[in-house]
Formats: structure tokens, C-alpha cells, sequence
């Protein structure tokens, strides 16, 4: 649990955010320069606010009314810097030791060893951060706010300048703390990709206020969002639950309120809820149910609307059962195939593309 | 080559320099934290005060020093009881030498303490480390050139330092008599020029021992050793 | 300990030698300014003997009741001369209303500070009795003390300067040019004082210092040796 | 043209890369700690090769066998460094000003304003970096270096730290820069999209050396390249032609071998080759042609092979024409349509999955 | 209050300290860069050379530039010819301060040059400014609070320079006599404590004037200001 009400003022740029949450992680998410950092500094009580409010899980950090302002180390946060800020005195080793060793032995949770294996650092141990690469040093950087084994996790971007294939697996490692640990993060981020995959809740930041809050699913079906996300990435969030597996063609089948979703392995025990994210343009559309295709999820639904009039590209919102669906085609094939509010239609949704990016834990 | 009397002298002088720098570091270390990171009423009249011995004369501090510390002297009397005596003491040449050095110490290293990105003590407090243990791990070792500039042009003004001392604890041989006041006594006499170049030369070995000394420990400790 | 006058470092030096032989005492002598060794006296220095170049910082210390009642002895006499470099053809009379300003032609006339120090104060005296003070008042270069003016004159920075005759006897590079008569300016006394509280050895040291067989060192120095 | 063959030691990491390519972008691709950055701050003059030789449109920057090594400043290149290094002595305006004074009048090609406006800094201009959000400092960053007017832009990781939308808008201006002015450039970066989009030629570095290099569609096509890549954005590219543009529904038919691709809006006139990246998850199949559907490519191909036994995922590897695609697809349609290589299947590529980012100018 | 007299002495002191610290600044950073930048056989003792007058009593400083620069000084000779005379002139004062403050000078800015991150440098010449403009444009601005703390401590220890001004210049009340050396003269006589007592707060005031300035100047242009 989350709550955050606070005005903080960082020279002539107000930022003034309220918003709570009880999901183990909160991303934030905005343009460059609207306050994320401000936010996030404030929380690691790097920035005093004016005024306001902050507790985590119940612990007041700040509270201007009451006079409670716990210094920077009573906190326990775990901050990832935008800016890594590694200690060019130490080398790595001593780096990632730093936090550690201020933390009783009782209230460690993180196994140094894995997380040195999980950001592949153990050939850098003896370097100092010179010495490093950019994403070296926000490996480290990650490494060393983990292992003070933090009540509350803070990552600033942390994943900017990392290669895919480590991504996804720090990734899955955060996953696992806020799993496994109840860890809760606040994770902001420029990439939609990384905020549905990890968070359950997200607070959209514009020009230092929150321009929208709330559970991913609802958050990202706001259609206002795609000023803030590129058209690339609209889509809807579906809330479903883990029906079976098909351990043969290790496919995983999702049951949801209109109807089921087959994808790739799902980690997770039949019954289970899951968020996934259907991303508009890997949604077709068709009159008939296609056959012989190896389109493995055709999905009845009913046209709800259609964006816009201009241009060659239009999002067709569709009613699936309880559920929201979008749906990106060109105008051609919206005009070839005559839909309009009412049409019923068959959404077509690839399998592979719900990855396991695409589904998070609920 | 140096008789045994330059002998005595050069490790006496080294004695006063040594101790004065060491006793008084920990003092500048917090007065130059002090005034590089606090605000306070009054701040600039705390600096000035510091920067006292350098501007006045070297007499004048001597004098000052005795009528404090002098057997007689406010401060003197307290620390007489202590078993602390400076007056006439080679522990007095040694204060002289600090107080002289003072300055100059705290203005090098608060230097290189203005210099510390303070994110990165503020990255070290996130991490669960207290202001005081912040200072000693993040703030001091990145200000570690500043720190031996500092006690190297401490050391060095202690070699030379010459008002002050004379001033203050006399030109008693074996016991305050330092290398700058050997070699004052050498030039008051005529022809006494040799002498007194053998020990400036004397003077300069050590100062460049020093500095060699200095180069290596910054070297040593320095964060940015470049690939 | 003893506290002496700077200017009396080589034959004060030559003058205790044959006591520490006979009798085994070691001897430590502070040199220093008088002004120095009369406020450290005050502050509560060790010395047990103090020799002043001048009466006035003597009386100082008597003054403060520091000193040994009965002790007290005006030591050695001094003489002032007039020097020029060793080179310099310069040759002046000395007499009333002589010309000296127009001796230095153009040049100052290094002598020590006739505000502060004796050696400077006996000079301005002479030049002021011989009327020659207000013609060159303008044209003196006051150093720090008789050495400084020596070096200025051996240096040929200034073509005159006037010093004690101990000091131009031993100085190299320069010439005395002629000496002032005995009247024209104060004598110039050195007084020794045995200080609180008086020991034998003390005493047997001052006496020693006194004696006559020591006469012949101190006028090899070119003192002279008051009754 | 870059021409690159150097060996460069960083204390114990030991690069060796030899690349050309007259592209006038090239990427340079590779996981966190591959030696990117390395190879780019010997082209600039920042790091001395051990041996070797930099020449760029023949201007020879570095020869150790003909004792040339021109000075940094010498080399007019424009360098968008990995961790901005803004001079935080001066504020916006006077950072974004020190290239440029130093340009001849007659030698600048970048219009002031255009860029201020383009990287959205006029209400910046006053401010100290030390005031600046992460993102604001990476775009001026790119500012300063381009108003330096260079003849080569090294752009270390410059999008990292910003949000989709200026991302969109900034690489928009770049490729500006390239196709209009023929300014070649070094690019780096971890996002494939940014890569195919932008580049015309890639060198992936592993580890110090180039694993690969050529044009970005051959590079692509090479199936080791996914343990740099991920699995997410395999792929195709198909070289080009502009056949026509339908103005009516904004859309442009692209003639290829294997038949015709119908895009979004593509800017280029009839005629002009381009370059298409295809991801494999866009990609279905199906044995009939689907009827009354909103896909608008239907392309006749035949498989040539299928990837792997295990896993829920197969990607198939397709002869459209002379041209390839790879489709993924669950092992289950695979199974279901019976496929196998010499099997006759229909590609389906939706329209909208290929939008600009995924079209580049050849 | 002050006496014309003293204002006199006062302005004089400024002039000196001033004109030290002006002239010999630009040397100072051109110092203080080989230092920190520059690898060359024999640069310790380059580095040992510039700490010298550091090192060695302020006497002997005096002597060796009297040697050196004196009007028979094989440098002095030299400079006479292009019109500039030290000997006995103000500018030799200012020659005086400027030499001994010439080491704190070099280590502070020296101090400030190494802390600069050496990468903006390198990103400044990517972007075509010339290593001579780099220097100018990037590094010192960086060390401006080196170099203000530099220029601070040579005023100061100009302001405080007794030894090797008198020795050089001489005590020239009016030409030559700044502050401390006023002072010097005060404290030479018995009861003149309260007028170099008086001289003394002159100095501090003048010096509490100086800190004051440079915090201003380095809080100006200080590159990481707070938000
Ligand atoms: N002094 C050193 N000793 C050993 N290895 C070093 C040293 N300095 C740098 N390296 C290594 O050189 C390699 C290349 O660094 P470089 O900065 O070029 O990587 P990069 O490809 O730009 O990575 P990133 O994407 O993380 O920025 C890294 O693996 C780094 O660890
Ligand atoms: N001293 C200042 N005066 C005015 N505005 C400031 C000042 N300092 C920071 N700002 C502004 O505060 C805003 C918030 O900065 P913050 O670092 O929180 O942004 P952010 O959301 O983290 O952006 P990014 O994604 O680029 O890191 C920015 O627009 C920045 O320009
Ligand atoms: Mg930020
Ligand atoms: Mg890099």
C-alpha cells in the first residue's frame, strides 16, 4: 500500500500528485520532464515536499501536518537512480556491499550471490566504475539498491540502457521480489512494454499532476493516454484467469469473460488471475471465422466504435463478452468489410503475440 | 655529510611538523566540513577567524599564542593542570606550526569537499547510511586529494614557519629550535651565509621528500584513476 | 637557559665555551629579538640569564619584578660605524653637518629600523646629533635589523649604512668607512640580568661572563667590555 | 562512407572491430559492456586505437601506419555521448551554443530554432543542467551535438531516457538529417525498432568483435543474432520499391519480388526503393485465403523450414518470391495446418504492423 | 578613527597584496595546469621548486630575491634596463607577497583543475574548441572555486607578509611599510602593544573584507547551484 499526496517545488516547476494504491507495484509513467523523478525523490525523502503525505504499507515517511520527516537512511528504500551514481571510490564490490552491510543480518533478503549471477557482475567485482560501460554501471546500480534489502523498491528508468535479452530477465527478477517478497516497487519507465508486464497499478504523470490513475487495464484503455504513449502501443488489458495448460504444445489457455485466450506458457496454476495486454495492432479483424489459418484465438465480439474520420488507420473498439478489446486495421478494411457500431465481427488475436511480456500477474 | 647537531635539528623540525599536522587534521577536517556544508548566523566571522593566522603577522600569532597558552596565560594555566605544557616546549612549536598551517589546511580540503557530487551522499544515505557515516566512507575519501594538499602545505608552512615559533617558544636548541629559526640564528650572524644554505638546502630535501610523499598518497587513493 | 640578543650569537657562542669545559654545565642559549625574550620572560619562559641589546626591554622585565635583585650589569658596549660595500671607493668624514646625503648620491642608506629596533634608533640618534638626520631621512632603507642592513650594503644595494662595528668586524663584502664619535649618540649597552629565581650555576655562569679572562673574546668580536 | 579497423585496449577488455559501410547510418548493435561505446569514442578521437585506421567519406581520421591521428576537434564529428556530459557551468543556451560558435557560418547546415523546437527546449533555454530532468538533458545533449553542424554524428544511446512519442519525432529528424543531407552517422543502439527504422547497415559487436555486419536486412535474417536480440523481434526485411500510394485511405502499395505490400502512408515518391522490416510475430499463415478479413497482405509463399522441436513457438521460415519472411506461429498451428518445408501457405501481414518505424529509406 | 598614517599604510598594503596576487595569478593557473595535466621528466622537482617559498623562512626568501632581483642581481640587472625596479619599491613588496604566495596559489588551483571531470573536457573538443580554448571555456571555469580560493589565500598571506618583504624592500614607511611590518615595528618597542594591537584588527578587518568578497565571488559563479 502506496500513498502518496504531496506538493513539492523544484524551482519554478510545481509538482502537486496525489494518488494510492494498494498493488505491490505503482509505475509511473509520463513524458520527459514531468515530475517522475521529483515524485520518486520525494518518496526516498531526497526532496523535501512543501507539503503532503507519504506512507508505505502503513509506515508514515513524511507527513508535513504531523511533522514527520524520516531522514534518507530511516526510510529503507532501495533507489535505483536515473543516473546510476555509483561511488567512483569503490569498486564494485564495495559498491554493491555499501547497503548491505548497514542492513542487520535479520532483515536480509536478497541472496547476493544470485542477484550478483541475475546482472552478470561477477567478472566486475574488482572494477571501479571508470571502468565500467553505461549499462554496467546501471547493472551495479540495480545490484547495490537491491542487496539493502529495501522495504520499498525505487527504480528510476532503471532498465534505459540495457539490451533486451538482460532486460527481460531483470525483469523477471523484479517480478519475482514483488511476488515472492511483496516487495513493493515504484517503477517508472518510458516503455508501456515494461509497465504492463510489472505493474498492477500506474499513475500517469503530465506536467507535474496526474493526468490519470489507477489499475493498468483501466489506465491504459484511456483513449487521452495515447498522447502520452505513441499510437504504436494502444491496446487494451483484459483480466483473466488461468484455465488450463496444454503441456503438449505448452500453451496456456485463459479464460475470460468473453470467451478464452490461448498463449504461450503462463507461469502460473490454473485459477490464477492474470492481466494480459492485447495490443491493438496485433488485433485483425473478419466476417467469417477464417479456416485453415494458425490464427489460434478467433473471438466473437461486437463493434462498440471506430476512431476517427481521416488518415489510413482506425482503432475499432470491440465488446468481447464483459471485456474491451481494440483493434487496429486500416480504413480500407474497415470500409471493405462495412463495420459500424453494432457489426458483429470475429477479433483475431495471434497467440505468439502475447508473449510473456504481455501477461502479468494480477 | 649533516653534522649532529643538523641532524638533532632536522628531526626535531620533522617532530613539530608531524605532530602539528596530525593534531590538528581531525580539526580542520571538521572545520572545513563545517563550513562547507553548514549555514549558520555568524558563519563568516567563524572563517574569518580561521583564516586569522594567515593574515596577520607570524609575530603577532606568536605573541598571541603566549599570552594564551604562556605559563601564565589563560588557556596555559588550564592545560598546565592537564600536564598539557606548551610553553617553551617543542609541543609549542608544534602548536605554532598548526596554528600557522591552519588555514591552509581547512581551505584545501574544504575545497575538495565543495567539489563532492553531493547525490552521491545522498545515494549513500538512501542506502541506509547515517550523515556521520556518509562523511566518512562517501564525503572524505572523495575529498581525499584535498586532504593530503592540505596536510602537505601544513607540513611545509610547519618547516618554515619561523615568526610565529620564535615568538612563542624561543630559539632554545634541542628543544624548539626548528630548522627556519637554525637557520635565522645562522644568517643573524656575519658569515654564517654556508651554514645557513646548507640548511635551506636541508630544508628543501625534506619539503621535496614531502611532496614526493604527498603525490604517491594522492595517487594512491584517487577515485578516477583513468582506464 | 640563557636569553640573548641575536647579535650576540658568535661570541656569546665563543664566550661559554671554556665554561661548559670547566665545568661541565651545559650551556643553552635562545637567541632571539629582545623584544621576543623580554615578553616571553614575562610569559613565564625558563631562562635564568637575559642579555638585551638595549636597556629599554631590560627595564621591562625589571619592571615586572622578574629579575634578581642586585644582578643586574651593563655587560657590553657596542660602537656604531659607517659602512660601504667592500668595493665602494666611498670615503666619508664623519663630523657634524657632514654631507651625507650627498655621499649616498641618490642611494639609500641601509641602516636598521630607527623606529624599532636599537641598533636603528642609535643611528637616527647619531645622524640627529650631528645634524646630518634631516638630509637623509628621506633616503634610508630600515631593515628588519643590522644583518638586513649589512646584506643590503654587501649586496651594493646601498651604498652606505651604518651598523654596529661587532657586526661590520665580521661581515664580509663590506668596509667600515669611518666610525662615529663616542658622543654623538647614547651608548650603546648591553645589560645582563640574572632572573628569578637566581641559581648558583646562573650566577657562576654571569660572572663567568664577566670575568676578564672572557674580556679577550668579546673584543676579538669587537665589543667592548663595560665595568 | 565509414571505414573502421582498429584495436583498442580498455585495461583488460581488448577490442578488435573491422567494419565498412558506405550506409550513411550504420548501427552498432551489442549487448551492455560489448565494446560499443568504446569503438565510438576511438572514431571521435576520445580513445586512442592501439593500431589501426578511422577514415569517413575518405577523410582518413586515424592511421596508426601512416602516423595520423587527428585531434578531436579536428575531426568534426558530433557526439551525443552515452551519459549526456552537459558543462554545468553554463546553462542550456550557452551549451547548446559552444559548437556552433566554433562552426564557420558557412559550414552549418542545422538551423538553430528548428532544433530548439524539435527537441522542445525553449523553455529550457535559461536553465543549468543540474536543473534539468534526465530527458531533458539527453536532448540537449543531441542539440549541442547537432548544432555543431558535424560531418559525422555518433550517437551513443541517445533515446534512452526519453519517452515514445519524442523518440518518434526526434528520429523522424534524423533520418531527415541523413536522407537530406547525406550526414552520415553512428548509431547505438539496444532497440531493434529504432535500428531498422534508422539504419541501413549494422555491425553487431559481441564481446570486442564484430559477429556480424552488412545491410540491416541481411543481418537481421541471421538467426544466431537473436541471443543479442530476443526472441520478440525476430524477423524479415524486405527491400522495396514504392509502387503507388491509394490517397483516398492513405495507403502505399510496396512491390517487392514477391509480390505487393500494402503500408500506411510511406513519404516517398513512386519509385524510391525503401527497406521493410517484417516481424515474425506480425506474421500468420493460413492454407485458404481468408475471406471478408481485415488483413490487408495475403502473400502466396512456401516453407522452407521450421525452427526447432520443443517450446510452444515455431517460427517458419518463408520463400515469398526471391524475398524471405519468417512467420511465428504455436507449434499447434503448425501441427493443425500440417506444415512442412515445400508446404504452399498464405503469409498474412496485417497493414497496420508495418508502420513507420518499420520502414526505412534504402 | 584610523590615522592618516594608517590609512596610508592600509591602502599601501592593498596595493601590494593586489598587484601580487594580480600579477602572478595568470602564472599561477599556467602552474597550476602543467601540474595537474603534464607529464614530464623532472616535474617533481619543478613542483618541489614552486613550493619553496613555502618551505624556506620567509628570511631566506628575501635574501634569495634581494640576491636575485636586488638592482646587482643578475635578474634585477635586467629588469633595470626595461625600467622595472623592485629594490626599495613598493613593487618589490608586491614582488615579496606574490613569491610566497605563489605555492598556495598553484596547489589550490591545482586542487580545483585536478577535480574537474576530465570527460566534459573531451566533449568540449568534440565539439571543435582547441585544447588552449577548452582550457579556457571548460576547465577553469570549472576551478573557479580553486581559483578564488587561491587568489584568497595569496591576498591573505600578502597581507600578512613580514620576513621577506623587509628583507627585500626594507621597512620605507610610505613605499615599502604595509601592515605587518608596521606592526613589526610597534611590537619592537616596549608600550606600543595597543597600536600594533590596533594595526592587527586593521588587518583582520581588511581580511574579514576579503573572505567575504571571495565566498560571493565563488557562491557567483558556482556551477552546481542548489535548485
Ligand atoms: N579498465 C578496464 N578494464 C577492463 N575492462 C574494461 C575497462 N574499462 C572498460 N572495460 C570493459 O570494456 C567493455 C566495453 O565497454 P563499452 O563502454 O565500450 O561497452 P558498451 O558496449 O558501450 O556497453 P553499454 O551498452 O553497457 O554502454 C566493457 O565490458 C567494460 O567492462
Ligand atoms: N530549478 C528548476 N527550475 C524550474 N524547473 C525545474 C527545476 N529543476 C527541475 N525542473 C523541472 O522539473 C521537471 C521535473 O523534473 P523530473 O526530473 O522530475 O522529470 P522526469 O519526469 O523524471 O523526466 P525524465 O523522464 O526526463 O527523467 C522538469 O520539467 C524540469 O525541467
Ligand atoms: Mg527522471
Ligand atoms: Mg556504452
Amino acid at each position: 500500500m502506496i500513498e502518496v499526496d504531496i506538493a513539492v517545488r523544484r524551482g519554478t516547476f510545481d509538482v502537486e500528485v496525489a494518488f494510492t494504491s494498494d498493488a505491490p507495484i505503482v509505475a509511473l509513467f509520463g513524458r520527459s520532464g514531468a515530475g517522475k523523478s521529483t515524485i520518486v525523490n520525494a518518496i526516498a525523502g531526497t526532496v523535501r515536499p512543501v507539503r503532503g503525505r507519504i506512507a508505505v504499507d502503513g509506515r508514515v515517511l513524511f507527513d508535513s501536518a504531523a511533522r514527520v520527516d524520516l531522514k534518507p537512511e530511516a526510510r529503507r528504500v532501495g533507489y535505483v537512480f536515473q543516473d546510476a551514481l555509483l561511488f567512483p571510490h569503490m569498486n564494485v564490490a564495495a559498491n554493491l556491499a555499501y547497503g548491505e552491510r548497514l542492513t542487520p543480518h535479520a532483515d536480509r533478503f536478497v541472496d547476493r550471490a544470485h542477484v550478483i549471477a541475475l546482472l552478470d557482475l561477477p567478472q566486475l567485482l574488482e572494477r571501479r566504475p571508470v571502468n565500467l560501460s553505461g549499462g554496467e554501471r546501471q547493472r551495479v546500480a540495480i545490484g547495490r539498491a537491491l542487496l539493502a534489502s529495501p522495504r520499498l523498491l525505487l527504480m528510476d528508468e532503471p532498465l534505459a540502457s540495457l539490451d533486451a535479452p538482460r532486460k527481460a530477465e531483470i525483469l523477471t527478477y523484479i517480478e519475482l521480489l514483488r511476488y515472492e517478497l511483496r516487495l513493493p516497487i515504484v517503477y517508472v519507465s518510458h516503455a508501456l512494454e515494461e509497465v504492463t508486464r510489472l505493474a498492477d497499478s500506474m499513475v500517469v504523470i503530465a506536467d507535474g499532476r496526474v493526468s490519470a490513475s489507477g489499475p493498468v487495464a483501466e489506465v491504459l484503455s484511456q483513449p487521452e493516454l495515447q498522447a502520452q504513449t505513441g499510437r504504436f502501443d494502444a491496446g487494451a488489458v483484459i483480466e483473466a484467469r488461468v484455465a488450463r495448460h496444454d503441456e503438449h504444445y505448452g500453451l496456456t489457455a485463459l479464460a475470460f469473460d468473453g470467451g478464452e485466450l490461448v498463449v504461450p506458457n503462463v507461469d502460473a496454476l490454473p485459477g490464477e488471475p492474470v492481466r494480459v495486454r492485447v495490443r491493438a495492432r496485433d488485433v485483425s479483424l473478419a466476417l467469417e471465422v477464417p479456416r485453415g489459418a494458425s490464427i489460434q484465438n478467433v473471438l466473437p465480439s461486437e463493434v462498440i466504435s471506430l476512431s476517427g474520420e481521416f488518415g489510413a488507420i482506425v482503432d475499432v473498439a470491440l465488446r468481447v463478452g464483459a471485456a474491451r478489446l481494440v483493434a487496429r486495421i486500416t480504413r480500407k478494411a474497415a470500409d471493405d468489410l462495412g463495420l459500424a457500431p453494432g457489426t458483429r465481427v470475429h477479433a483475431l488475436v495471434k497467440a505468439v503475440s502475447i508473449d510473456r511480456r504481455s501477461v502479468g500477474f494480477a | 655529510m649533516p653534522t649532529r647537531d643538523e641532524l638533532e635539528i632536522v628531526v626535531l623540525s620533522l617532530k613539530v611538523a608531524f605532530w602539528g599536522v596530525a593534531w590538528s587534521l581531525p580539526l580542520a577536517i571538521a572545520t572545513a566540513f563545517v563550513l562547507a556544508r553548514k549555514r549558520f548566523p555568524g558563519k563568516i566571522l567563524f572563517d574569518a577567524a580561521v583564516h586569522l593566522p594567515l593574515v596577520l603577522p607570524p609575530v603577532v600569532v606568536g605573541f598571541a599564542l603566549l599570552v594564551l597558552f604562556g605559563r601564565h596565560g589563560p588557556l596555559g594555566k588550564v592545560l598546565d593542570t592537564l600536564g598539557v605544557v606548551f610553553a617553551f616546549r617543542w609541543t609549542g612549536a608544534a602548536l605554532a606550526a598548526a596554528v600557522m598551517g591552519f588555514p591552509l589546511m581547512v581551505r584545501a580540503i574544504r575545497l575538495a569537499i565543495d567539489a563532492v557530487d553531493t547525490r552521491l551522499e545522498v545515494a549513500a544515505r538512501t542506502l541506509g547510511a547515517k550523515a556521520s557515516r556518509v562523511f566518512f566512507t562517501v564525503t572524505l575519501p572523495l575529498a581525499w586529494p584535498g586532504l593530503v594538499t592540505g596536510a602537505l602545505l601544513a607540513f611545509a608552512r610547519a618547516l618554515g614557519e619561523f615568526g610565529a615559533t620564535i615568538t612563542f617558544v624561543s630559539n632554545i636548541p634541542g628543544e624548539t629550535q626548528t630548522l627556519p629559526l637554525a637557520i635565522y640564528t645562522f644568517t643573524q650572524s656575519p658569515g654564517q651565509d654556508a651554514q645557513a644554505l646548507h640548511l635551506s638546502l636541508v630544508s628543501v630535501a625534506l619539503s621535496l621528500g614531502a611532496l614526493a610523499f604527498s603525490e604517491w598518497l594522492v595517487r594512491r587513493g584517487n577515485p578516477r584513476l583513468e582506464p | 637557559t640563557v636569553f640573548a640578543a641575536t647579535s650576540l650569537k658568535e661570541s656569546l657562542d665563543a664566550a661559554v665555551k671554556p665554561f661548559e669545559a670547566a665545568t661541565g654545565n651545559k650551556v643553552v642559549v635562545s637567541y632571539a629579538g629582545s623584544n621576543a625574550l623580554a615578553k616571553q620572560i614575562e610569559a613565564g619562559a625558563p631562562a635564568t640569564l637575559f642579555i638585551s641589546a638595549d636597556l629599554a626591554w631590560l627595564d621591562y622585565v625589571e619592571k615586572r619584578g622578574l629579575t634578581a635583585p642586585g644582578t643586574r650589569r651593563n655587560l657590553l658596549g657596542n660602537d656604531l660605524v659607517l659602512i660601504a660595500p667592500a668595493a665602494s671607493t666611498a670615503s666619508v668624514k664623519i663630523a657634524p653637518g657632514f654631507d651625507l646625503a650627498g655621499a649616498l648620491g641618490g642611494g639609500r642608506l641601509a641602516i636598521a629600523d630607527p623606529d624599532a629596533v636599537p641598533a636603528g634608533k642609535y643611528a637616527k640618534a647619531a645622524l640627529a646629533s650631528l645634524g646630518a638626520w634631516s638630509g637623509v631621512q628621506g633616503h634610508v632603507a630600515p631593515g628588519e635589523n643590522v644583518r638586513a642592513a649589512l646584506a643590503l650594503v654587501s649586496r651594493g644595494e646601498a651604498p652606505l649604512g651604518i651598523v654596529y662595528r661587532t657586526d661590520a668586524m665580521a661581515a664580509q663584502g663590506v668596509r667600515i668607512v669611518d666610525a662615529f664619535p663616542g658622543g654623538s649618540f647614547p651608548a650603546i649597552v648591553y645589560p645582563m640580568v640574572e632572573l628569578k629565581p637566581s641559581t648558583p650555576a646562573t650566577h657562576a655562569l654571569a660572572r663567568h661572563l664577566a670575568s676578564p679572562a672572557t674580556r679577550a673574546v668579546w673584543e676579538h668580536y669587537g665589543f667592548r667590555v663595560l665595568r
